[in-house]
């Protein structure tokens, strides 16, 4: 396995707080990885700064062994790096299957084509169907519950068959069964060759699913290892618990 | 050079008068997110308000703030609620600039209908006082509202920092959901806050009317100054657009004084788009915690 | 509140007077199939005023003039016999809206005459949409050069003389002083419109050319609120005399920064607003109007041909006192007047018989006698008033003035 | 498209089209023309205001720099009859161009902060039209040509180039609507950062829908220009200008295709009819903001979404009652 993303010294001040401390961690190509850590410990910031929302105050983003100048989201998305949001962000105001469609990254070419093609129809009413939300394909997004739309969510930043997923808290908020199925979805994709890299809260669930954990503390990785080792790590307690 | 340091004192002493109808312009923003259209509309209304209270009681007209800044802060309060509190919230923002902007055209036809089109000046008897010192002109009534839009923002300063009502404003700002979950009354506090933003331009419009004659179509000119008075400051800074509207009125009688008129607003324009470009935020727009 | 609801009514009332008349005439004639009805047929004009918006003063003062003309023609037996009446509608001072309106008087409530509207700005437009139909366009408001390179031979402006002529009265006064006593320097203010500012440039033209230096000349945008830093860069160079372009709230604004900076020049002449006998007193104080010159052509003291009946019906109609009425109605009476000469000339009343009638001769009104040449622009030349006591006084040319010209100009009051 | 849609659309062009032939008096055409004029607006500032979200206030400049086009080339009855008309495309191209650095400048601010961008370009725009005197004319503004078409159809080539403006304007909306552009815009009109996120060319179709929306508001500017006759500045870059088109948009509805063209079809002939019957009274401002605000609170929408809306929820109730 080698390393998909590399994370190198990133650091991040807002004012006179320190966000992200001079942060390095790698995601190995193939793996489940947790980024886990106590409120405001980063993890977002980070989130925001590998996929382009945010710029850094230094440090390197390498992705697919090519170290990324100018991160911005749009050019990430492309070369098959996806993310998620925390509060499920979609397009509430076309359908479910157009928010497909509007994430499968189409070219210039297609751009200017038509609103959806045949194709576009086939394949998002594909992953419709791996997600099971064909019943709900032309309502419009606004009308879906919570834990439709992280499906909608996770369904829709794989159009663009990215290699790499970020996952931002995939499981906040939803039901139990939601849960399940959330990670039946990520195990599948993952099954599938996707690589993942999820901040999670859901301590079972990351304890589950991942391997490796990272974990951050005020801006900087603490601790890194299989789920039992962070689980045994004093620092990691101290950090949830303490301080 | 005589000239040069005039026109810094005739641009500073207009500035402070922009910065005191711009004050609540920026509270709005601050609280609302709105782009309240009809802020120069109110401030002739109070000039209206004070016209007519000084012919009929022939008080001093900064005495007749006293009066007038509570109507204005009733006018204001009632706007927010009746017109823009049942708003969506979704497209708010967007809809909140056309409605305030109807209720400056609505303002601007009931005072003609009341008071004509005919230009009026509140004159009191020292309106173009100024004193004279070591050759320079300083206008009084410039000076006092310069005075006012100071201890305005003091105001502004501690209601906002020291009272409950500016803790629930500015929680309202950084984060409205959660401010409503900890019990404060959003909606009381915007129709508050609104109330308070609109409540400032009773002694902006006393002063406007005693600087400039004034009829109900004057708003045009004052609210496209406010706007980018606002966003210069960053929107939401009252300190940012104290500073943006100095700026606006010494660069204004510099390029007026020593260049010439016709290109003075344009200048600002070109600083105003600049500082957009360089800084979107406006140049005090950082991420502030409260409105302050 | 009041007053302007009465006059809503009363506006109302005529025009509810005047379609029942216009009803019981048409059904008589109907009745009796008379043929030479068409004599009776109510002779109408159509006028676009800007009621609302930015002109609404000018508009609401011409407004008047032409009405107070309507009743009064109507007193003496309407026009060949033919009531006048008159179709005013608003044009929101609005380009668009003008178009509209003249199209529609013209086409669709077929009026028989249109004349000019009110503001100046709207009637180049308006005077288009007049020829093409082969109407008539007698116009009380837009005298800019502009106006007059349309070269339509339709258009009769009512004023003395083109607008941008306006001051070349007050350089005739200051060019007929003693070389000793006339001003050395001079400074120019002027307003961005198409009739201030070439109206001061004429007299600068005048004044560099008798050795008049000039020591500032500088134009100011509409929307300049505060004139100080304007006229502190004036004050610096301490000229004789200011010539102020000006249209109205500037011509107030101009004043105050000059109190305020405390800046007196020996002549000032203020070409707009200054001549406005209810406003410019109302905006600057009675007192600080001392001095001050202005040109005009009409105001209560004129001489000319028909004033004290022009202001005996105008205070029996709206009432207040004539120092109060605003020239722009005389002039939109005047416009009304020519109307009436015409008939009376020529026996007739029709656009092409006006617009050729017009052409010769000299016709007196409120505001002078007036003659054109053949794009409408009025021969004449305005008069040079000052104020003094309080009220505006001619003082120039010499042998039509009410008081000598006073110079140097008094201390501002404050 | 649907076979409603064909059959509203060539029943509505077919009509208007027809109409001069048979419609002889020039007031009925010279009020279509300022109905066309502004339903052409209204469905151009929507490209950008509706489909995007972006509510610029500065589609005035662009108005006026198409008039000013106009009236400069054809100043001293330079060509005649048509040929104004005939250029109208290049009007429309070189303002498109010069609005692409202006587009990505002023579109890389939050959506409100444009509006207020875009109307202080407005006000610049004013002042060049000012302050540039050679090429204006400045205040003492600038006559165009007089058109040298008969009294009695004066006002029918005007007519159907508007018509034809309106038509381009509808197409090209009915073009976003039916490709990926309007779908990327209506991404980016929902959540501008999720847009960028999805991989969205967010800065691109932006721009592509600012310089097609003010490209045709020059035209139509244009054609105002030598209609009009007579340019002045503060009319030709005029704020009232933006606001009807915006007005007009937001009561027929938003990111519709039909609702800014309803919306004008409503409040021109409104306002003209008023101000012409009733306008002598001073009640007309205050009778204006009461229907604005009365289209802001009861249909925050627009007439159109308000009405899809209740079609579908019906719909819905009944799949529901059937289930």
């Amino acid at each position: 396995m080698s390393a998909l993303l590399e994370v190198n010294g990133l650091t991040k001040r807002f004012g006179g707080i320190t966000a992200v401390n001079n942060c390095s961690f790698e995601v190995q190509e193939g793996s489940i990885t947790a980024l886990i850590g106590p409120n405001g410990s980063g993890k977002t910031t980070a989130f925001n700064i590998i996929t382009g929302y945010l710029k850094a105050d230094s440090g390197s983003i390498t992705f697919q062994g090519k170290q990324i100048a100018e991160p911005n989201p749009a050019t990430l998305y492309r070369s098959g790096l996806s993310r998620t949001f925390q509060q499920a962000r979609i397009f509430p105001e076309i359908s479910v299957l157009e928010n497909l469609i509007v994430a499968s990254g189409y070219s210039w070419k297609g751009l200017f084509g038509a609103r959806t093609t045949k194709a576009d129809r086939v394949r998002a009413g594909e992953m419709l169907e791996e997600f099971k939300l064909s019943a709900l394909a032309d309502f419009y997004a606004s009308e879906l519950s919570y834990g439709q739309r992280k499906l909608l969510e996770f369904a829709s930043v794989l159009m663009s068959s990215p290699k790499l997923v970020l996952l931002d808290e995939p499981t906040a908020g939803v039901n139990p069964v939601m849960i399940e199925t959330m990670e039946r979805h990520i195990r599948a994709r993952h099954a599938a060759g996707v690589t993942f890299l999820i901040v999670e809260h859901d301590m079972q669930l990351v304890m589950r699913l991942c391997d490796p954990v990272i974990v951050l503390d005020h801006g900087a990785m603490i601790a890194k290892g299989t789920p039992s080792e962070v689980q045994s790590n004093s620092q990691v307690l101290d950090a949830y618990l303490g301080s | 050079m005589h000239l040069v340091i005039q026109a810094l004192i005739l641009g500073s002493l207009t500035g402070g008068v922009y910065a005191l109808m711009a004050s609540g312009q920026t509270l709005i923003f601050g609280i609302m997110k709105v782009i309240n259209l009809a802020q120069g509309a109110f401030v002739i209304v109070a000039s209206y308000f004070t016209f007519s209270l000084f012919q009929m009681t022939g008080l001093d007209p900064f005495l007749l703030i006293v009066i007038t800044t509570p109507i204005m802060f009733i006018l204001g309060a009632a706007t927010q609620w009746f017109l823009l509190r049942p708003l969506r919230p979704d497209d708010a923002a967007e809809l909140s600039l056309l409605v305030t902007f109807a209720v400056a055209l609505g303002l601007e036809g009931a005072l003609s209908i009341v008071y004509k089109t005919t230009l009026r000046s509140i004159m009191p008897g020292y309106e173009n006082h100024s004193w004279t010192i070591w050759g320079y002109q300083v206008n009084e009534v410039r000076f006092y509202a310069f005075l006012l839009s100071i201890a305005m923002l003091v105001i502004l300063y501690v209601l906002l920092q020291k009272t409950k009502f500016g803790r629930s404003v500015r929680a309202t700002v950084q984060n409205p959901m959660a401010a409503q979950l900890l019990g404060v009354n959003s909606k009381a506090v915007s129709a508050f806050g609104f109330g308070l933003g609109v409540s400032t331009t009773a002694a902006a419009g006393a002063v406007f009317g005693l600087i400039t004659p004034f009829n109900p179509g004057s708003h045009y000119d004052l609210i496209s100054r406010l706007l980018t008075i606002v966003v210069l400051g960053g929107m939401g800074a009252i300190g940012g657009s104290v500073i943006a509207a100095l700026m606006m009125g010494v660069g204004a009688a510099l390029v007026s004084a020593l260049a010439s008129p016709i290109w003075a607003d344009f200048t600002f324009f070109i600083v105003l788009l600049l500082v957009l470009l360089l800084r979107p935020r406006g140049l005090f727009g950082a991420k502030v915690r409260g409105a302050l | 509140m009041k007053l302007s609801t009465s006059k809503f009514l009363k506006r109302r009332s005529t025009v509810a007077a005047a379609v029942a008349l216009t009803l019981v005439s048409t059904s008589l004639i109907s009745t009796l199939g008379n043929a030479a009805s068409a004599a009776a047929k109510p002779l109408t004009i159509g006028v676009s005023l800007s009621l609302t918006g930015d002109f609404a003063d000018s508009g609401t003062a011409a407004q008047k003039g032409y009405k107070l003309w309507v009743s009064d023609v109507n007193k003496r037996g309407g026009i060949l016999g033919r009531k006048v009446t008159m179709k005013v509608v608003n044009d929101a001072s609005s380009p668009d809206q003008v178009v509209t309106n003249y199209t529609n008087l013209i086409t669709q409530t077929k009026v028989d005459i249109v004349m000019g509207p009110f503001s100046s700005l709207l009637t180049i437009p308006a005077s288009r949409v007049a020829k093409r139909y082969g109407y008539s366009f007698i116009e009380p408001a837009g005298g800019g050069p502009k106006v007059f390179l349309e070269k339509n031979p339709n258009l009769f402006f009512v004023q003395p003389a083109a607008t941008t002529k306006g001051g070349d009265v007050f350089a005739d006064y200051i060019l007929s002083l003693p070389a000793a006593s006339r001003p050395k320097t001079a400074a120019y203010v002027k307003l961005d419109d198409p009739f201030a500012a070439p109206l001061a440039d004429n007299i600068k033209a005048r004044f560099e050319a008798a050795g008049i230096k000039t020591v500032y000349d500088q134009t100011y945008p509409s929307e300049t609120a505060d004139m100080t830093p304007v006229i502190s860069g004036v004050a610096a160079k301490s000229p004789d005399v200011l010539v102020g372009g000006t249209q109205t709230a500037d011509a107030f604004a101009q004043v105050k920064a000059m109190i305020q900076l405390k800046f007196n020049p020996k002549w000032l002449y203020l070409s707009n607003g200054a001549s406005s006998p209810l406003e410019f007193p109302k905006a600057i104080g009675t007192k600080n109007t001392e001095g001050v010159f202005t040109s005009s052509d009409w105001y209560p003291q004129s001489t000319a041909t028909g004033t004290p009946a022009f202001i005996k019906s105008y205070l029996a109609m709206y009432g207040g006192n004539a120092e109060l009425i605003d020239s722009t109605s005389a002039e939109a009476y005047s416009a009304g007047t020519l109307l009436e000469q015409v008939a009376k000339k020529t026996g007739k009343i029709d656009n092409a018989t006006i617009i050729k009638t017009l052409h010769t001769g000299s016709w007196p009104t409120l505001v002078g006698n007036l003659s054109w040449n053949a794009y409408g622009e009025p021969q004449g030349s305005y008069l040079l008033t000052q104020w003094i006591g309080g009220t505006l006084k001619t003082v120039f040319p010499a042998k039509i003035a009410q008081h000598a010209p006073v110079a140097p100009k008094p201390a501002w009051v404050g | 498209m649907s076979k409603a849609g064909i059959i509203r659309a060539v029943a509505f062009f077919g009509i208007l089209g027809l109409l001069p032939l048979g419609v002889k008096p020039q007031w009925v055409i010279n009020l279509l023309i300022f109905t066309l004029m502004y339903a052409t607006l209204a469905s151009s500032w929507n490209l950008i205001g509706g489909y995007a979200g972006y509510p610029s206030l500065g589609h005035a400049a662009f108005f006026g720099f198409g008039a000013y086009f106009i009236g400069i080339i054809f100043e001293n009855n330079v060509g005649n009859g048509y040929n104004p008309f005939l250029i109208l495309p290049l009007v429309g191209l070189c303002a498109g161009l010069i609005s692409i650095p202006i587009g990505y400048i002023a579109m890389k601010t939050r959506k409100d902060v444009f509006a207020i961008v875009t109307i202080t370009l407005l006000f610049m725009v004013q002042t060049l039209a000012y302050n540039l005197r050679a090429v204006t004319g400045g205040a003492q503004g600038k006559g165009v040509a007089v058109p040298p078409f008969a009294p009695a159809t004066f006002g029918r080539p005007f007519y159907y180039v508007m018509l034809i403006l309106l038509l381009t304007a509808m197409g090209i909306s009915f073009y976003f609507r039916r490709s990926k552009i309007g779908l990327s815009l209506a991404a980016v009109r929902a959540d501008e950062d999720k847009a960028h996120g999805v991989g969205i060319q967010v800065t691109a179709v932006k721009i592509i829908a600012f310089a097609i929306s003010v490209g045709i508001a020059a035209m139509v500017g244009g054609v105002w220009g030598y209609y009009e006759g007579f340019i002045y500045p503060q009319f030709a870059v005029d704020p009232l200008i933006t606001i009807g088109m915006v007005l007009m948009t937001f009561l027929g509805g938003r990111a519709t295709l039909w609702g800014p063209v309803l919306g004008a079809f409503i409040l021109v002939p409104a306002q003209q009819y008023f101000s012409y019957e009733f306008g002598a009274t001073q009640f007309y401002l205050l009778a204006y903001a009461a229907i604005f605000l009365i289209i802001m609170l009861v249909l925050p929408r627009g007439i159109l979404p308000t009405l899809t809306d209740r079609i579908r929820l019906k719909a819905k109730i009944a799949a529901e009652a059937a289930k």
